[in-house]
C-alpha cells in the first residue's frame, strides 16, 4: 500500500491501542474487570509496528502487557472487551481475561502471566512453521526484564541450533516491575546476541514508523534466514499494574517517558485533519465494542467447567 | 480506634524482628526492597536493615532460590521471596533436588536454614497462573516443611518460626488475607510448626482447614451453630508436618470429618488427611470422610464463577449436610 | 526361542507405529536421537523417521517442553523426552501453567496435543535425585493426564493413547521395567486413558497398585494366595483420570482396600484414593485403608536400605495382615 | 611452596585422582558400587590445578563428574571410598554416593545430579563470603553441556550484580552425555562472558601447571573484584559414565581425547623416579582406603530415617 495510506493505518492501530488502553483504565475504575491490568500506554507503536508486516499466518506469543498485541494481531474489539470484563462473548469466552487473551485463528497465541513463558512457545510455533513446510514465522514478544531468565537464554541458543523462523521482539521500556531495569541486568542484548550469533536490530519504539520499516525487513530475513532479534526502545508511561502508586519513580524519569509520545510522532506523518478522523472512527469502534461488552452474558459455569479436556468438550 | 494488626504487618513485623535478633537473616526477591514487595509486606526493611541484607533481584527465580540454598549452608539464614506461588514452576530444583534432600544426602554434615516466602489463593480475579494453590506439592516432598498461616498471628508466628528453624520452610501466605485486620494481641509468640489449633471448639463434626479457607469455615460454623450444630474447627496451621494427633483428637469426640481448603481437591492436602483418618481413625467415623477443594479445572476469573469456584458457605454447608445426613 | 516383548522395545514400537501413522508426530529430547535415549526406548526413530522429525536437545528442559507447547499449537503431535522425571524441576512451567491450562484459558481455542514422556522410580541405587516418583504432583494439575504403565503392553497401549490424545499427557515409565520382557502378545491394542485393569481377581482385598510397585504386589498375592488369601489386585494405569468406579466396583466385593505405590506415601496418588473410598466407598469398608508406600525420606543408595525403602514384599505382607486382622 | 615440590604436589594429586577413578571402575565391575558414576580420567588436571589455589575456608560446588573435585579439596579417602561403596563411615555415611559427595567442613559443598544446579548454590555461598565479611570465594564447576542451562546464565547476570567472589570454571571436554557439545551449543563461552562483563580465561585444562598458575592469577583477582570465568579446554577419555558402550564415538576423537594425558604431562615435569614414587604412595593409599571401606559397616536404617530434619536428628 502507499505511504500515506500506510501511515495512516500505523497511525489508526496506535491510536486504537492508545484509545482501549485508557478505555481499559476507565472500565477497571468501574470495577468491570477482574483481577489487575498492565496497560501498554507509551508502546503502541511496537505492536503497531511489528504486526503490520506480519501475515495471518504468522504467530506471535505476548506478555503480561499484551493488549495492543492482540488487537494489532486481528483480535475483534468487541471479543476483546468482552474478555477483558470476563464475558462468555470474549475471545476466551471470559476465561483468560487481560493477561491471557488469545486469538489463536489470527496466530494470537497467547499473552501469558508467566515472564519469558511465551518465548519457547514460540519457538515451538516457529518449529511447526518450518516443519510443516509454512512460510511463516513466529514472534516472541517480550520485557527488558524478561532478560533476566535463563529461559530467554535457552531459547536463544535453541533457535540459532535449529535455525528457527522466529523473531524475539524486545520492548525495552526500562523498567521490570517495580525497578528499573539498569539495576536488574548487566549485560545488553545486543552484545547478547552477538554471543549467540543471532542478528540484532535496535530501532525507536515510539516511532511506529520507523518500527514497521525495521520489522519489515528484519522479518523478511527471518522467514528466509533463521532467528533474529529486534529490540524497540520505548517508555512504560505509567506504572506497572494500572493503579500502582509507582512509589519512589523519579518525576523527571516520569515527565522523559512522556516525551516523546508514539502518537504524536505517528499523527505528525498525517495530513491536516486525517488523524482526527481516524480518532473519531477509533473512538466509535471502541465505544461500540464496550457497549457489546458491558451487555455480554457473564460465562457459563458448566461449559467452563467441561472445558479443560477436548475430549470434554 | 483500637490497635490493630493486619496480616501483612504481622509478617514485616516477623522478618523485622528475626533480622533485629539476628545478624544473619537476609532478605531478597523480586521488589522486596525497593518497593517492600507487591503485598507491602517487606516495606521499610531496606531502610532500617540496609541494602546488604535487603535486596531486589533480577527476575531469575531458579537463580536466586538456589542462591538461598548456598548462602545457607554458608552461614545466612536468608529468607527468599516468590511472588506468586504460581512461579514455583521456576524455582522447583532448589528447593525440592537441593534444600529438601541435602541434610540426609551429605549425611548429616548441613542443615539448610532458609525461608521461602510466598503467597497463594484467588478471590482477586488474578486468573489460572496467579491464583493456584500448590501445597500438596511441597508436602509431598521429604525434607520440606510448609505452613500456612490463616490470620495475623499465625503469620507472626509461623514466620518467626520458620526463620529460626535450622530446616528449608516453605511459608505460604494467603493474598487475600494482606488486609485481614484484629485487634492488636496482648502477645505475639512463636508458633510451633506441626501444631495444629482449635479455633471453634465443637461435638457435632470436625471441619479441618487451613490458609485462605478458613474464613468461609468460620462463617459456615456460625450459621450452623444457629441451627444448634457445633462444629469443631481445627486450623493446621502447618501443612508438613501436620498435625494428626490433634485431627485425630477432634474426630474422636466428633466422629464426623469434613476438610476444606481451597487448593483443587483432586491429590490435594485433603487427601492425605483423609486417607490417615481412614486408617488409624477409621474405628472413629460415624460418616464419610468429605472434602470441599476446587473442582478440577485451571481458576477462572470472572468474579460470580471464581466465588464458586473457591470454598464458600454454599458448598461447605452442603457438604455439611451431606455429612450428618 | 518364542518372540518376547520387551517394555523399552515396546516403548520405541508404540513412537514408531504412531510416526509412521501420522507425520505431525515428531519427538525430541536430550539424546533421543543419536544415542537412542538413555534406556534406548528412542534407538533407530531417527534413522527410520528422519532427523527434522527425532532431534536431539541442548540440556535446555524448559525451553525445549515449552518448545513441544508452541509445537502442539501450531500443527504437531510432538512427543518429548525427560530422560529422569526428577529433572522436571526445570520444566514445571511449560506443564503446569501453560498446556495444562491453555484449553480452558483460550476458551476452548486450542487443544494442546502433546505428550512427555519420562521415567521414575528407584531400585538402580540412582539415588535421591534420580529415583523420584513425582506422578502426584502431575495428578493436582488439572488440564494434564499422566499415566504410568506397568508392563509392556500397557507401555505401548498407553503410550499409542497419549500421543492420540488431543490434551498434554505425561507418560511415566519406570526405570526397572525397561528390561521386562512377557512372551509376544497376539495383539497390542491402544488402551484407553482412564481405565484401571484387573490383573489378578480376588475375593478377600483389594489391592490398587501401578507402575513400578506391581511386580512386588503380585510377588506378594502368589505368597498370600498359597494361604488360602485371595487378593484382588486392581492396576490404575492412569492416574489422572483414574478409574474410581473400577477401585470402587473391587472394594464392593472385597471390602478391604490397600493401595501400593512406589512413591512417598506421605500426599501420595494413594492419598486421593483413599480419600475418594473413604467417601464414596465409605459404607464397603470393613476395615481401615491402608497404604504402602516410600517413608519420608530421600531415596537411599545402599542397595539394603534402597530395597527397604521401596514397597517390596514384606512391607506389602504386613499390611495386609493388619488388614485382614 | 617451591617450584618442584608445587610440580610433584600437583603430580601427586592428578595422579591420586587418576588411580581412584581407575579403582572405581573395577570396584563397580566387582558389583560393590550403587548407581552409575561418571569418571574424570582426561580432566583430573582441572581439578588438582584449581583447588591448589585454594584455601579450606573457600567453597566449591560440583557436578556429577566430581569424584576430583571432592578429593581435590579435601576429602579423606577413606570417608571417599566408603561413600562411594554406600557404607556409614562414608563422607555422607553412605547416603550421598557418586553423585552427592559432599565435605562441607573442606568447603565442598557437594557433587550435583542435576546440570547446572551447584551453579546458583556456589554464588549464594561466595554471597555469604561477601555479607559475613569471610575472605573466601567460591567456585562452581559445570560442564560445557551446562551451557545450554538458562541457570547459568542467570547465574552470571546475578554474580556480576552483586558482585560476588565466585568463578566460574567449565570443564569443557567436548561433549554433554552422548553428543558432542558442538551440537549442543551455539556461543562460546568467551564470547558469553563478553555479553556479561564477566573476564573470562581460556587454559590447557591438561596441563596441571597451567591450570594452578591462572587459577591462582584468576582467584586472586575473584578475591579482590568479583566473578571470573575459567574455561579449562580437557577431554573425557572414557564414556559418560562408567560402562557406556559410546556407540557411535569416533574412533579418532577418542584417540585425539587419550593423546594429550594430564598424567603424563605433570610426569614430565618431575625428576627422574620422583613419580613412581608418588605413584606407590598413591597406590598404597588408595589400597588401603579401599581396604578400610571393603568392611565399614552399611548405614543404618533408623539413623538414615531419623536423618531427614536437624531436629528430628
Ligand atoms: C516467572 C515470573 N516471575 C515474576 C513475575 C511477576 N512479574 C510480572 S511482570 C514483571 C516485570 C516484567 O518486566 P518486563 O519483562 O520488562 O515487562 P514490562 O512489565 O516492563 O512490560 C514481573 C516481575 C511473573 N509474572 N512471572
Ligand atoms: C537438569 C538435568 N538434565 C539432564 C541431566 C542428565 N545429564 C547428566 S550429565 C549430562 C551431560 C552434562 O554434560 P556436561 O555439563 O558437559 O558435563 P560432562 O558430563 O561433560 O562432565 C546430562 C544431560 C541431568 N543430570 N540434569
Ligand atoms: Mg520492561
Ligand atoms: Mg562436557
Amino acid at each position: 500500500m502507499g505511504k500515506v495510506s500506510q501511515h495512516a493505518a500505523l497511525y489508526r492501530m496506535v491510536a486504537t491501542i492508545r484509545q482501549v488502553e485508557e478505555a481499559l483504565a476507565a472500565l477497571l475504575a468501574e470495577g468491570l474487570i477482574p483481577g489487575f491490568i498492565h496497560l501498554s500506554i507509551g508502546q503502541e507503536a511496537v505492536a503497531a509496528g511489528v504486526m503490520s508486516v506480519l501475515t495471518q499466518a504468522d504467530t506471535i506469543t505476548s506478555t503480561h502487557r499484551g493488549h495492543g498485541h492482540a488487537i494489532a494481531k486481528g483480535m475483534k474489539l468487541e471479543a476483546f472487551f468482552a474478555e477483558l470484563l470476563a464475558r462468555d462473548s470474549g475471545a476466551c469466552r471470559g476465561r483468560g481475561g487481560s493477561m491471557h487473551v488469545a486469538d489463536v485463528a489470527n496466530g494470537m497465541l497467547g499473552a501469558n502471566g508467566i515472564v519469558a513463558a511465551g518465548i519457547p512457545i514460540a519457538l515451538g510455533s516457529a518449529f511447526a512453521h518450518k516443519t510443516l513446510k509454512r512460510d511463516a514465522v513466529a514472534v516472541a514478544f517480550f520485557g527488558d526484564g524478561a532478560m533476566a531468565e535463563g529461559l530467554l537464554h535457552e531459547c536463544l541458543n535453541l533457535a540459532k541450533l535449529w535455525d528457527l523462523p522466529v523473531l524475539f521482539v524486545c520492548e525495552n521500556n526500562g523498567w521490570g516491575e517495580f525497578l528499573p531495569t539498569e539495576h536488574q541486568i548487566v549485560f545488553t542484548l545486543d552484545k547478547l546476541a552477538a554471543a549467540f550469533g543471532v542478528p540484532h536490530r535496535t530501532v525507536d519504539g515510539n516511532d511506529v514508523g520507523a518500527v514497521a520499516k525495521v520489522a519489515g525487513e528484519v522479518v523478511a530475513k527471518v522467514r528466509k534466514s533463521g532467528p533474529m532479534i529486534l529490540e524497540c526502545l520505548t517508555s512504560r508511561v505509567g506504572g506497572h499494574y494500572e493503579g500502582d502508586p509507582q512509589r519512589g519513580r523519579d518525576p523527571a524519569e516520569q515527565v522523559a517517558a512522556k516525551a516523546r509520545d508514539p502518537l504524536e510522532i505517528a499523527r505528525a506523518r498525517l495530513a491536516e485533519g486525517e488523524a482526527d478522523k481516524i480518532d473519531r472512527d477509533v473512538t466509535g469502534a471502541i465505544a461500540a465494542a464496550i457497549a457489546f461488552a458491558r451487555v455480554a452474558p457473564e460465562p457459563d459455569w458448566d461449559v467452563a467447567a467441561a472445558s479443560v479436556y477436548t475430549s470434554a468438550a | 480506634m483500637m490497635a490493630e494488626l493486619r496480616y501483612n504487618h504481622a509478617v514485616n513485623r516477623a522478618m523485622a524482628d528475626a533480622m533485629a535478633a539476628d545478624p544473619t537473616v537476609v532478605l531478597f526477591g523480586e521488589d522486596v526492597a525497593g518497593a517492600g514487595g507487591v503485598y507491602g509486606a517487606t516495606r521499610g526493611l531496606r531502610d532500617r536493615f540496609g541494602a546488604e541484607r535487603v535486596r531486589d533481584t533480577p527476575i531469575s527465580e531458579a537463580a536466586f532460590v538456589g542462591l538461598a540454598v548456598g548462602a545457607a549452608l554458608s552461614g545466612l539464614k536468608p529468607i527468599v521471596e516468590i511472588s506468586f506461588i504460581d512461579f514455583m514452576t521456576f524455582a522447583m530444583d532448589a528447593m525440592v533436588n537441593q534444600a529438601a534432600k541435602m541434610r540426609t544426602m551429605f549425611g548429616g554434615q548441613v542443615s539448610v536454614p532458609m525461608v521461602l516466602r510466598t503467597q497463594n489463593g484467588g478471590g482477586a480475579g488474578s486468573g489460572p497462573q496467579h491464583s493456584q494453590c500448590l501445597e500438596a506439592w511441597f508436602a509431598h516432598v521429604p525434607g520440606l516443611k510448609v505452613v500456612c498461616p490463616g490470620d495475623p498471628a499465625s503469620a507472626y508466628g509461623l514466620l518467626r518460626a520458620a526463620i529460626a528453624d535450622p530446616d528449608p520452610v516453605i511459608v505460604i501466605e494467603h493474598k487475600a488475607l494482606y488486609a485481614m485486620r484484629v485487634p492488636e494481641p496482648e502477645a505475639l509468640p512463636i508458633l510451633p510448626i506441626g501444631k495444629a489449633v482449635i479455633v471453634r471448639p465443637g461435638r457435632d463434626l470436625t471441619i479441618v482447614s487451613y490458609g485462605g479457607a478458613l474464613r468461609a469455615v468460620a462463617e459456615t460454623a456460625a450459621t450452623l451453630s444457629a441451627e444448634g450444630i457445633e462444629a469443631e474447627i481445627v486450623d493446621l496451621r502447618s501443612i508438613q508436618p501436620w498435625d494428626e494427633a490433634a485431627v485425630l483428637n477432634s474426630l474422636s469426640h466428633t466422629h464426623r470429618l469434613l476438610i476444606v481448603h481451597e487448593a483443587v481437591e483432586a491429590f490435594g492436602v485433603g487427601a492425605e488427611i483423609a486417607a490417615r483418618m481412614a486408617d488409624i481413625g477409621f474405628d472413629e467415623l460415624d460418616a464419610p470422610i468429605l472434602r470441599v477443594g476446587a473442582p478440577f479445572m485451571p481458576s477462572p476469573i470472572a468474579k460470580a464463577l471464581e466465588r464458586r469456584y473457591m470454598p464458600n458457605t454454599n458448598s461447605i454447608l452442603a457438604a455439611v449436610r451431606r455429612l450428618l445426613a
